[in-house]
């Protein structure tokens, strides 16, 4: 079992032709994903890595019933493609380029309510199944297991660490999910843990934050309130100054705001196990499910 | 991006938001100028540092020839490490109140929030949250009239002052709108003569949203070496340690300044070498840490699309132009690890792959740590 | 029984204060309307024929519990006050002005759709239920009377004449809706059509309609599929010629489209009886209810 | 309100849609001066009449003198009822392919409707249905490049010309919302060296709207007495009968002209009158309709919001200063009736309170009718 993404979903590729597009679609074939076409304004006909592309997402979603499309094109004509995709059917949405104006994500965000379209991303390393054999998104293929653990993050080379680990210590994954490092992102950690708690396969779940925002503390007030699995999670950034970005156009203490302290204590007092370095995550995910 | 407050100024006064009589000054006689045809004036240094009134960035001229001396004395200057070179002249305003408004992205309700206030002129953090007023903005219906009339209302403002207030508001969104502003503030807003007036703006553009903002000019407020990676295209900040870091992607890059001062050690710096960096800007990087002249520099790779065969290549390209004069600490682990840790060892480098006893290792080479 | 507004319908009236406003306010009242807040920026505390008037919308729902809103503002604020009413609560809107942008009313007609408000007009006299003693609109007060006919119309005046021929005939009418002379309107002839058809007091329906556009003949399309009630059409401008606009914005012959012709016949088939001069409705009328 | 081809074809060009080039040209010298720039060019009357080329309003010159001769003959011209006062001339195109496109507002779905073509080059009526692509628009989403790229696929283009035609139908719509337009339309819009080029150009802007387009010159269209009558403030279209009208509300108006006609008159023309109009404007109206010297005047009133005292204020005003020469027949009912049809018959003016019989009367004092 999984959340959000199945070896059922099947996937269309928004800008397959281009380096990225074109590698990640033979990593996720390799995985085991369905991507069943690809789509890239004026290559219709050719194929990538004997994926069919097509102009027009109209024309990949008539051809192959997808109802995911993950998305590679260039910031400035992100926008476009996700409305492409999800004004033609697409409901699981996920977004794979940084410097996405935030104000176009707005509008990526509130068309997606609209359509009950789940958008992960923007910014982030995508979703990955590994008990169903299926990804979108760009993380490595060899890392992950499958297993009862569900993970959220917003980081993604720090989530392959911890996933790593997990899977190290034979603690496989239901689902991985990355919320992506960008101010506004569809899928947030309550949206997913939320998804978790449906999963009857999720055992327990980490939660990878970082500084800057709230989506922690609001995280925390829906796990004190309504969730019921076991919960570990770890943030980064303890040793960030205030008013630096931290690399993520997310990662800002800003006016007080978002420090790692009000997270730790949000957390904390909801009952989740905080831990303070990524190498604890395993040990204590393994406590609590043992 | 911050702007400038004269550029901020303009973009009010674009969209009709009045603003003081005002002129951008970059020679002492273009001061004495402005204050001819403004009068009495303040010149007001325009550097992007908080504070800027107490560490003298603004002062008085009552004259032209008051306003050429001053303007010569302030450009040029040094304001908390920036280099004054343009001021802006502003006509004083005879204040009666002092409101607060701004317009900025929610990121967790995921829309535009405008918060206002009539606790102005003071930072909006040291308001009591029971003095500010906060609107969030469907994006499908935007910033009509109605939403700046109930702000109003909630204010307590009347007649003309909730006219004027309501009529800024809808300016104030379609700013924020048209800059693809991160934020845009109006602090103090002020009341003279029975209108509002903007006395002091804030406006950030969102970084992402420049290409189709040709018109701004880009500010790198990072110190010169920031500046210098952050032209490399990788994103760096200073901190004040002596333990030079460099990581693949920006939560891992944090979470090694982290793991540095959890064995007690003091990190020089963030570094996010990038998700999948090549061998020439990860060799940049390095040449950046080597220049720092830190005591240890400390490497953690977890490869997932950066390739660690990549990184060794990187650090071994630096190793042979500067030979890396400071211990160095490599932890590498993930994508083409085996290939990578052979190369490094060819050359005698070791690596580990867990990231605890990495970062304890580079700590106690510091002679740092518990 | 009545459509859409009934003898519970609390109502504000926007621009209250206005000559038009007031004048209107003070007939509603007459004709028996629960007229509750009148709703002008800046004349907060005031009344208007002893109706308290609010600076917002906001404030007039909260004290008044109204649900309705009838706006008298100048067309170039037209867009606010029904942005205003319908974020505010209010389900049933009444647009007097005419002259209001067509793009403007696209918008409020696209809000209105969202939030499930019924927009009468622009450019409209308004809705009047008889039976119930009630009224939104300009409409004179002595010229209808409680029965069983339920009447729409694109144009004022001339549904005035119409009412008041089926008056003196003893025809009373349930609900008296105008649609507007707008080239776009919120409730249109199938619409309205629609809710005569669920309303067990109204027996048969007229149609009063007019060259341009083709709401008549998408109306005679859902009369032949689903209208299960006698219907009796008059269309004015049969003696248009094309190209030229008959006073309302919407009545116009263009490019060969809105004809005359095509509407009588379209509403003739669907088994309307359609009458030729306005007062041949009543008669028409009366033979189909005998 | 229509407007010139030059002013569309400028706003056309404002959002970066390819024009040929081309120089309003207001003299005969304007005329060389512009086909000295831009070479051989088409000079075309700016006229808002169709069939414009067929009636001798477009006219070629190869070279400037020829350009000064052609001007001055067009210049002043009558054109179908219209005084040309202004020439666009226009490059001469190398034209491969002619296509279509508009956008307007579909006044049954309520959104805007976007038409294309790859048949343009006539009017959009004479193409067959099934070659003209339909896309509605929804506003709360807008016209987005994907949106260009879809009908250029349903238009069956490929390479540079679905990129282009994609492109031109994101700024058509920028335009259409820009303008408050009814209609913008491009036809032909054409393939010119491989390239799309807007060969001609609609722009209707939306007379409503023109309050916040306060650059748009009105253009009112109609004839001497039209406009007239429009100046007044009221509704006013001329018919080519002999039987004057007038009444109150557009529908009581147009079924009043039906009326006429349904007896076997001639209606002279449609008349709104206002759906409460006052003394004033009532007069005036009635002062054209005099001054037409038409075989009768029926004036129908239905009185609701107009008051019908009102109206035989009016009546009695304008009989006073012209005596009103024709034979008049008053339908007056509705609202304070009695006050208005006593006035009347004071003056000896008998007035019906059924239209049918008061239409009939006036065909009938006409001597026309069966």
């Amino acid at each position: 079992m999984a959340i959000l993404l199945t070896r059922e979903t099947k996937i269309i590729v928004q800008g397959a032709t281009g380096n990225q597009g074109a590698f990640h679609t033979r990593q996720m074939l390799a995985y085991g994903a369905q991507v069943t076409a690809g789509v890239s304004p004026g290559k219709g006909g050719q194929t990538v890595h004997n994926v069919p592309v097509f102009d027009t997402v109209r024309d990949a979603v008539a051809q192959t019933g997808a109802s995911a499309s993950i998305v590679f094109v260039p910031a400035p004509f992100a926008k476009d493609a996700a409305l492409e995709a999800m004004e033609n059917g697409i409901r699981l949405l996920v977004m794979i380029p940084e410097h996405i104006p935030v104000q176009d994500t707005v509008e990526i965000v509130t068309r997606a309510e609209d359509l009950g379209v789940s958008v992960i991303g923007p910014n982030t390393f995508g979703i990955i199944s590994p008990g169903e054999g299926t990804k979108m998104g760009i993380m490595p293929n060899h890392i992950y297991a499958p297993g009862p653990v569900g993970v959220v993050a917003r980081s993604g080379t720090l989530s392959y660490e911890i996933a790593f680990s997990l899977t190290n210590a034979g603690l496989g994954q239901t689902t991985v999910v990355g919320m992506g490092g960008d101010p506004v992102v569809g899928q947030t950690f309550i949206s997913v843990l939320k998804h978790f708690q449906e999963d009857p396969a999720t055992q327990a779940v980490v939660m990878v934050g970082e500084i800057g925002g709230s989506a922690e503390e609001e995280a925390a007030e829906y796990i004190k309130a309504a969730f019921a699995k076991p919960v570990v999670a770890y943030l980064a950034g303890r040793a960030a100054p205030p008013g630096k970005r931290m690399g993520h156009a997310g990662a800002i203490i800003e006016r007080g705001r978002g420090t790692l302290e009000s997270k730790e204590q949000a957390l904390t007092q909801a009952g989740a196990r905080v831990v303070t370095m990524p190498w604890e995550v395993a040990e204590a995910v393994g406590t609590m499910l043992s | 991006m911050k702007q400038y407050e004269y550029v901020a100024k303009q973009a009010l006064a674009a969209v009709g938001i009045p603003i003081p009589a005002g002129r951008v000054v970059r020679t002492a006689d273009d001061a004495a100028a402005a204050v001819r045809e403004i009068g009495p004036a303040a010149l007001k240094a325009q550097v992007l540092v908080g504070g800027r009134g107490k560490a003298g960035g603004i002062r008085f001229a009552q004259s032209p020839e008051e306003a050429r001396a001053v303007a010569a004395a302030m450009l040029g200057m040094d304001l908390k490490g920036y280099r004054v070179q343009t001021l802006y002249a502003e006509a004083k305003l005879a204040i009666d109140q002092e409101l607060y408004v701004s317009v900025t992205t929610d990121r967790n309700r995921k829309v535009p929030l405008i918060m206002a206030s009539t606790a102005g002129g003071v930072e909006i953090e040291e308001v009591a949250d029971e003095s500010i007023v906060r609107r969030h903005v469907d994006p499908r219906v935007g910033v009509l009239p109605y939403a700046g009339r109930e702000l109003a209302a909630d204010l307590g403002l009347e007649g003309t002052l909730a006219r004027e207030f309501a009529d800024l508001v809808v300016k104030l969104y379609q700013l924020y709108q048209s800059h693809d502003a991160e934020l845009v503030e109006i602090n103090p807003l002020t009341v003279v003569g029975g209108h509002l007036v903007a006395a002091d703006a804030r406006l950030n553009i969102d970084d992402s949203a420049l290409f189709r903002h040709r018109e701004v000019e880009p500010i790198d407020e990072g110190s010169v070496l920031e500046q210098k990676v952050h032209a490399i295209g990788l994103a760096y900040v200073e901190l004040d340690g002596d333990i030079a870091i460099m990581a693949n992607g920006a939560g891992m890059a944090m979470a090694t300044v982290d793991a540095i001062q959890h064995f007690g050690g003091r990190p020089a710096n963030f570094l996010d070498a990038g998700g999948g960096a090549s061998v020439g800007p990860t060799a940049q990087a390095l040449d950046v840490l080597v220049s720092m002249k830190p005591k240890v520099i400390f490497i953690n790779i977890f490869g997932g699309i950066t390739r660690c065969d990549d990184v060794a290549r990187a650090i071994l390209q630096v190793k042979r132009t500067t030979g890396i004069p400071v211990p160095l600490v490599v932890r590498l682990v993930g994508t083409n690890e085996r290939e990578g840790v052979a190369l490094l060892e060819a050359e005698a480098i070791s690596a580990y792959s867990e990231m605890a006893p990495a970062a304890e290792r580079a700590v106690q080479l510091a002679g740092e740590g518990r």
